[in-house]
């Protein structure tokens, strides 16, 4: 059902297409592409990691020569940066692009070829941030970056202009894998599937594409004002000329809170199907779980304030929005309750998935009800800005976000690889995570409380922070072995599956239709249009009732599986110029900071790309590139307007 | 099969709209939040002029009356270039489509004069938060145009090269979207930042 | 010494519960008389209304996260998968009524907890100032007890204005009109009274907090944000700017002394002196070299007014009492020892290279630069510096001492 | 769904309920004549804010609406559009508007 089937131009042949790096780079295979996301994602996890070791390495004592202040702000920065916009997100669409189609039965996403190119945009958008480190000068403002300090007077290297226009890239591939996949769950769904048939993950994934493609518009509107500002001598927020400072914190948050909620909402989508495959039961209340995720969605635009209770706001403004801040407790906590009541009754099988999953009901918990304690304003006037914001939100992100994702690898590692992670591997993975997490923001809360500010390079002796910070410190060294497990458990799993019988269609006795296809998922996803009658369809053809209203097993997971044989699936094919557009994107940013002249080539590649994308001929990649027979294909010949217009027009302004 | 499957399931599944189409007015829903953000940045600073001159100084309202209405006159045009598709009336289609250009070209024209002028008369981008907002509102908006120009002159060519067909027309109508888009945002503009009574110094 | 506490809160150790359940770590925290910042320890009324909200919902979150908790740890050894039957469980789809219990319940027990939040929110941003008599230059005024509160990287100013703020033009932090008195990095307050503040910037955003006495405000610069405070007990209470406000933000402290009114009438008296010309050689010198380098960024009353400094920030602190204050540099460094002498090398320290002292932009004209003063220079701005205001007594000295 | 089917389908139905280009060229003349009476406020400087500008609102979103409803279809096109342009715009004006009111922006003006 993918726009290709629907013009048949070419057969895909596998072979030729399938192999090697070239392959890689010119894939717009939805799979591939998550897979992607899924390990670039993991690269930048490991070096937001390492600045939070080098974080906690200077925290670890009082007056910390570990760093120095310069490189701490830096570090600090980078970190929350790195973590939220290239690792959870990415993470997040790595799962929401492999598994999105397959959760639906389509073939491939709407859009192939923006598909591509919006992982392509974020890859080079955040290899240009980090690319600050090297040429020295990476952003010192903390993540969200409030003005006026991170105009051109206060900090006046090229840092925030890394962050202002890194974010800006990556703003576009958000944006477009949002509008993407909208139209990808709107209008590819299998036969029968309504849209209270869509497996919770979807769902949540949908909400999530609906906040991005609304919250990403105002953090461009913000980080353009920035870069006008710094690069155009602008007075957005020079309030020696009249300008208001609180306009940056108004757009940044309005953008910023629902981004919580985007990099929280996957993760719940997740657990909602690892929970009740291991638990064997449906998940409890599947509408007020979607509703509840809905809910989430439309509460979080109201509610940014909550991050400007001290600005100076006025105190009406502040009496909403602490209030209105208090009832997102209530969507979240009825998702808490359901989880729970989906094991309760069940009988709970603790793979390592389900592991993962349990710590997320129980951690997260923590983190939302400290968010609870700060959205009382007053309450909050003494919190904010401490350690206790700072435990506050690596509980929900790390576990809430990150123990979601950890448990959807191991979830879904045989559909995308074909083969278990390691258990055992796994288990340590597991508790030298909860354990090392609680050890390092657990205390976090206590520092926090007794007064310890965040962004501070160092502490003096006799202000009670000694212990708890060294106590983290040691934490945080131990979640790092427990993310070498998993890397260890990568590695020796893939190495193990060489000679160990392939896993089968269906590891976990699963619900959802992904589980359709064989695993590891072939290129073309499913041999035949999957027709759902049920949600966790997949389930439902497996098990029956008898006579006496008895669950029995009527069909084993191989007659329900496709076997993957059908060869003559049509495919789109590959291409050249997502990668190339995207290419050209940093050029332009250096453009923008360094020299015009840099924009010239930035723009020539962009405008090839868009001119080749245009033109492309579909069928074969190596083929000559004449005019073939389906003159009349150019079925995202809009969407690459859409998205050239994007390109250009974000980064030239 | 699958092309079976589309149209046999067309209405269980799938919304039966085209995926263009659904993919241009989930853009446009986005790109409200961006124009939204800009003009909300100009109204809280529409009276920080500081020593510059204020907003009421300096508009010409009978002047960008007329080119509002060039541009809003470019979206009949543009609307008539895609019913002429729709008939397979080549040759109309063509006629429009460039009338709606040109319009579109001669509202750029009447803002980059607009532009010098306000620059003659003491306003830069960077005298004071209100003209970098000013300019930055418009000239977001002019780049708008611009680029909706650029693909209208695409879909000319097209044209000529005999690729744009009645077939087609769904390329043209979703031009079209993004054009009366941009219209309807200057709709917006000309009343709430032109016409509503501006601070004077 | 000054006691550091005789204002007994109530309702701390719910607090202290949650927090620790809250951790999970219950057994080892340590004793907050060591923890100057501590926000659960209030000293004064203001303080005390917010910790009187935010214990029981402390207690509250915990006993949510005990049931939440409990109630999961129940459920997976209860129904884990021990193998003993192959029986399928029941495939319960849901429970309407319960998952309407569910959002009801929480929805009640928010709204419960939000009145009770717009109350104490209303009450700690009302004003409840009552007029001080204090005598200023020998004239008796009612004063409306407001002190302006300037940040700037990296330090703070507090600038009082007896005859009220109201005719006073706060629009330009870098051009406030003069003051009967200015200080920096530490605020002086009567006890017993309610303390308007009016809190602004003049670089980037800084945060005013004294944990023991009020939760924090922004400086924003431009901006006027109106925030109080009040102490009971004389004491010295901590703050650190929370807002991250560049560099050296980690070291842009300060600390608010709290006095009974006469002796803060008595402090009020000293600092309404300008400085007069120093007696002994040294410190003669020491004027010179001042009046040559160090005033064309600082003030010294009755040597120079209010011109304006060579930074970004348009001032630099106002030395006129400087021997009054206990502290400097934002609040990082120790003026006098334990024993009350001055801290002699770390203040020659700063004034031969203060950016090595404390990071700071210094050619970016942000911060102090190094002088480049010789030596006997050094000594000889030190013996002037010390002619500069009388020390504080021994109790505030005492209660200042943090590290040690 | 870009199945040539389907298109066909789709321009079949639209032949049937598009409007005639008699009837967009209706629409532009009102458009115009709206835009006529607004600018005509311009000259009418007796006329106080609080009318004026209530006026000129209800006169844009005439116009907005009506350009929306007839030049870009949502009148007769599936209500899918409509409702994700509404959406944006719904969004963008409350949460917009709240950010206005905190900057006291209805007070001052
Ligand atoms: C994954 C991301 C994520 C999530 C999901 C949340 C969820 C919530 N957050 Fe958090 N938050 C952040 C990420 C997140 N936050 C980040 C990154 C920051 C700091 C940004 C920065 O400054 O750098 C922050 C900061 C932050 C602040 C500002 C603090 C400050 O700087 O002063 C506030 C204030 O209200 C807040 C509140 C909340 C609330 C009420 C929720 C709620 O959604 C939580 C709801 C969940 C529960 C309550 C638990 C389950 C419920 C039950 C079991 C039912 C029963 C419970 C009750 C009846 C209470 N958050
Ligand atoms: C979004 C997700 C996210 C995640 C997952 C994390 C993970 C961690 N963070 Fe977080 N953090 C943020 C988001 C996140 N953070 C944000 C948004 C901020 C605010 C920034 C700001 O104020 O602007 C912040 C700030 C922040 C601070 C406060 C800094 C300050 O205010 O001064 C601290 C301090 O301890 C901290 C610590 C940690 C630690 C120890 C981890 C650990 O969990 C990390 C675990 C990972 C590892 C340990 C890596 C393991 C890798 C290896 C062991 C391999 C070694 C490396 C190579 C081979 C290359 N973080
Ligand atoms: C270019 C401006 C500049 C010059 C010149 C300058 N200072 Fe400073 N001085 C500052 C600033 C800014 C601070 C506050 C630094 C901080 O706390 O981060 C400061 C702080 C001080 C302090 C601590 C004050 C307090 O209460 O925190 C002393 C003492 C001091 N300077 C003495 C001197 C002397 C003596 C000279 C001349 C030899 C001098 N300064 C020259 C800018 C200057
Ligand atoms: Cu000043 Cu932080
Ligand atoms: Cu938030």
């Amino acid at each position: 059902m993918s726009e290709t089937t629907a013009n048949p131009i070419g057969v895909y042949t596998r072979p030729k297409g399938n192999t090697g790096w070239r392959d890689w780079i010119t894939t717009v295979d939805h799979k591939k592409i998550g897979i992607l996301y899924g390990a670039t994602a993991m690269l930048f996890f490991l070096i937001g990691g390492l600045e939070a070791l080098l974080i906690r390495l200077q925290l670890a004592t009082p007056d910390g020569t570990v760093l120095g202040a310069d490189t701490y702000n830096r570090v600090y920065t980078m970190h929350g940066v790195t973590m939220v916009f290239m690792v959870i997100m990415p993470l997040a669409a790595a799962f929401a692009n492999y598994l999105l189609p397959l959760q639906i039965g389509a073939r491939d996403v709407a859009f192939p070829r923006l598909n591509a190119l919006s992982y392509w945009v974020f890859l080079f958008g955040g290899l240009f941030l980090n690319m600050a480190w090297i040429l020295g000068d990476a952003p010192d403002g903390g993540w969200f970056a409030y003005a006026p300090n991170t105009g051109t007077i206060f900090s006046p290297g090229k840092g925030m202009d890394f962050y202002a226009l890194g974010l800006q890239i990556m703003g576009i591939a958000s944006l477009i894998s949002a509008m993407n996949l909208i139209v990808t769950v709107l209008n590819m769904r299998a036969p029968g599937m309504t849209l209270f048939k869509m497996p919770v993950f979807t769902w949540m994934i949908l909400v999530v594409q609906f906040l991005l493609l609304f919250a990403v518009p105002v953090i461009t509107v913000a980080l353009f004002l920035l870069m006008f500002d710094r690069n155009f001598g602008a007075n957005f927020f020079n309030p020696e000329m009249g300008a208001d400072p609180l306009l940056w914190q108004h757009l940044f948050w309005i953008f910023g809170h629902p981004e919580v909620y985007i990099l929280i909402l996957p993760s719940f989508g997740i657990i909602s199907e690892v929970i009740p495959t291991f638990s064997r039961k449906p998940i409890f209340g599947y509408p007020f779980m979607v509703f509840s995720g809905i809910a989430i969605g439309f509460m979080g635009w109201g509610v940014w304030a909550h991050h400007m209770f001290v600005s100076g706001i006025g105190p009406i403004s502040i009496a909403a929005f602490s209030v209105s801040t208090m009832f997102i407790a209530v969507p979240t906590g009825v998702k808490i309750l359901n989880w729970l009541a989906t094991m309760w009754g069940g009988k709970i099988r603790f793979n390592t998935p389900m592991l993962f999953a349990s710590g997320v009901v129980s951690m997260f918990t923590i983190g939302g009800l400290s968010g609870v304690t700060h959205s009382l304003a007053p309450a909050d006037t003494q919190q904010t800005d401490t350690y206790y914001i700072v435990a506050h939100f690596h509980y929900v992100i790390f576990g809430g976000a990150l123990l979601g994702i950890f448990a959807g690898f191991y979830f879904w590692w045989p559909k995308a690889f074909g083969h278990l992670l390691n258990e055992k591997l796994g288990k340590w993975n597991f508790w030298l995570m909860l354990v090392g997490f609680n050890m390092t923001f657990g205390p976090m809360h206590i520092l926090g409380l007794q007064g310890m500010s965040r962004r501070i390079d160092t502490y003096s002796p006799g202000f009670g922070f000694e212990f708890w910070n060294m106590f983290a410190t040691i934490g945080a060294f131990i979640i790092g072995l427990g993310v070498l497990a998993f890397l260890l458990n990568v590695w020796v799993s893939a190495r193990a599956a060489r000679h160990a019988p392939p896993v089968g269609p269906d590891p976990w006795d699963a619900r959802s239709p992904e589980w359709f296809t064989p695993n590891p998922t072939p290129v073309h996803n499913f041999d035949d249009d999957i027709q759902i009658e049920a949600l966790d369809e997949f389930w439902h053809r497996k098990y029956g009732q008898d006579e006496n209203g008895r669950l029995v097993r009527v069909a084993t997971a191989e007659e329900v599986c496709q076997d993957g044989s059908a060869t003559d699936t049509h495919l789109p094919s590959p291409s050249y110029w997502p990668i190339v557009l995207a290419a050209g994107l940093p050029f332009i940013g250096f453009g923008l900071m360094y020299s015009l002249w840099f924009c010239v080539p930035g723009g020539a590649l962009v405008l090839m790309a868009i001119y080749g994308w245009v033109f492309e001929p579909t069928d074969d990649p190596d083929g000559p590139h004449g005019h073939g027979h389906h003159d009349d294909h150019d079925d995202d010949g809009a969407a690459d307007e859409a998205a050239a217009e994007d390109a250009e027009e974000a980064p030239v302004g | 099969m699958a092309d079976a499957a589309a149209v046999s399931h067309g209405h269980g599944t799938g919304t039966g709209l085209s995926n263009n189409k659904l993919l241009m007015w989930t853009f446009l829903g986005s790109e409200c939040l961006l124009f939204g953000g800009l003009i909300s940045t100009y109204l809280i600073y529409r009276s920080r002029f500081g020593d510059g001159p204020a907003p009421g100084d300096i508009f010409d309202i009978p002047f960008t009356s007329v080119s509002s209405f060039v541009l809003l006159m470019s979206s009949l045009t543009m609307v008539l270039s895609l019913s002429a598709l729709q008939r397979g009336d080549i040759r109309n289609n063509r006629i429009w489509l460039l009338t709606t250009a040109l319009l579109g070209a001669l509202f750029i024209g009447g803002q980059v004069y607009e532009f010098t002028t306000f620059l003659r008369e003491g306003l830069g981008y960077t005298t004071s938060p209100f003209s970098s907002a000013f300019f930055t509102l418009t000239g977001f908006h002019g780049v708008h145009v611009s680029l909706g120009i650029v693909m209208l002159m695409s879909l000319l060519i097209s044209s000529f090269r005999g690729t744009l067909t009645k077939e087609r027309s769904e390329t043209v109508e979703i031009v079209g979207l993004y054009w009366h888009f941009v219209d309807v945002v200057w709709i917006f503009i000309f009343t709430v930042i032109y016409l509503v009574p501006s601070p004077t110094s | 010494m000054i006691p550091k506490s005789q204002f007994v809160p109530r309702g701390r150790r719910s607090g202290r519960f949650a927090a620790l359940v809250l951790g999970g770590l219950a057994v080892l925290t340590g004793c907050a008389s060591d923890a100057p910042l501590d926000t659960l320890e209030p000293q004064g009324p203001i303080a005390q209304t917010i910790d009187e909200l935010s214990d029981p919902v402390f207690l509250v979150a915990g006993i949510v996260f005990v049931i939440i908790f409990g109630a999961t740890a129940v459920i997976w050894w209860k129904f884990r998968d021990d193998h003993s039957t192959d029986e399928f469980p029941d495939q319960v789809h849901g429970h309407f009524r319960a998952e309407i219990g569910w959002t009801i319940g929480p929805t009640v027990l928010m709204a419960l907890i939000a009145v009770f939040t717009l109350l104490t929110h209303f009450d700690i941003n009302s004003e409840d100032r009552e007029d001080i008599v204090v005598s200023v230059g020998g004239e008796r005024t009612s004063w409306d007890p407001e002190v302006v509160v300037v940040g700037q990287q990296w330090w703070w100013e507090f600038r009082y204005y007896f005859d009220g703020l109201d005719d006073v033009d706060l629009s330009d932090p870098k051009h406030l009109p003069p003051a009967d008195i200015v200080t920096a990095n530490q605020l002086v307050i009567p006890t017993g009274s309610e303390i308007g503040l009016q809190v602004t910037s003049r670089d980037v955003i800084h945060s005013f907090w004294i944990p023991a006495l009020n939760g924090k405000r922004d400086a924003v610069p431009y901006r006027v944000s109106p925030w109080k405070i009040e102490a009971v007990t004389p004491g010295v209470y901590f703050g650190q700017c929370t807002e991250f406000c560049g560099l050296s933000h980690s070291r842009m402290r300060m600390q608010t002394v709290a006095m009974e009114p006469v002796d803060f009438q008595a402090w009020i008296d000293e600092q309404v002196q300008p400085a007069s010309d120093p007696a002994g050689a040294a410190a003669q010198r020491g004027q010179v070299v001042f009046e040559g380098q160090c005033t064309r960024c600082h003030v010294v009353n009755g040597i120079n007014d209010d011109a304006g400094a060579d930074l970004v920030a348009n001032a630099a602190p106002n030395l006129t009492h400087f021997m009054s204050r206990t502290t400097y540099a934002g609040g990082i460094f120790d003026l006098y020892e334990a024993d009350g002498s001055l801290s002699r090398p770390q203040l020659e320290a700063w004034l031969r290279n203060a950016p090595a002292e404390k990071p700071a932009y210094a050619e970016g004209r942000r911060g102090m630069p190094a002088m480049g003063l010789s030596e006997s220079q050094i000594d000889d701005v030190v013996a002037y510096l010390t002619t500069l205001g009388s020390s504080p007594s021994m109790e505030v000295i005492a209660a200042t001492e943090v590290d040690r | 769904m870009s199945t040539d089917t389907a298109e066909h389908v789709d321009t079949h139905d639209e032949a049937h309920d598009h409007p005639s280009d008699r009837k967009y060229v209706q629409v532009a003349i009102i458009l115009a004549i709206v835009t006529a009476l607004e600018v005509g406020t311009y000259w009418m400087e007796s006329v106080p804010g609080e009318v004026l500008i209530p006026v000129l609102m209800l006169m844009m979103v005439y116009k907005f609406f009506y350009v929306a409803a007839w030049f870009m279809h949502l009148k007769f096109d599936s209500p899918m559009f409509t409702k994700f342009f509404v959406a944006g715009l719904i969004l963008a004006t409350i949460v917009y508007g709240i950010m206005l009111t905190a900057f006291e922006f209805w007070h001052k003006g």
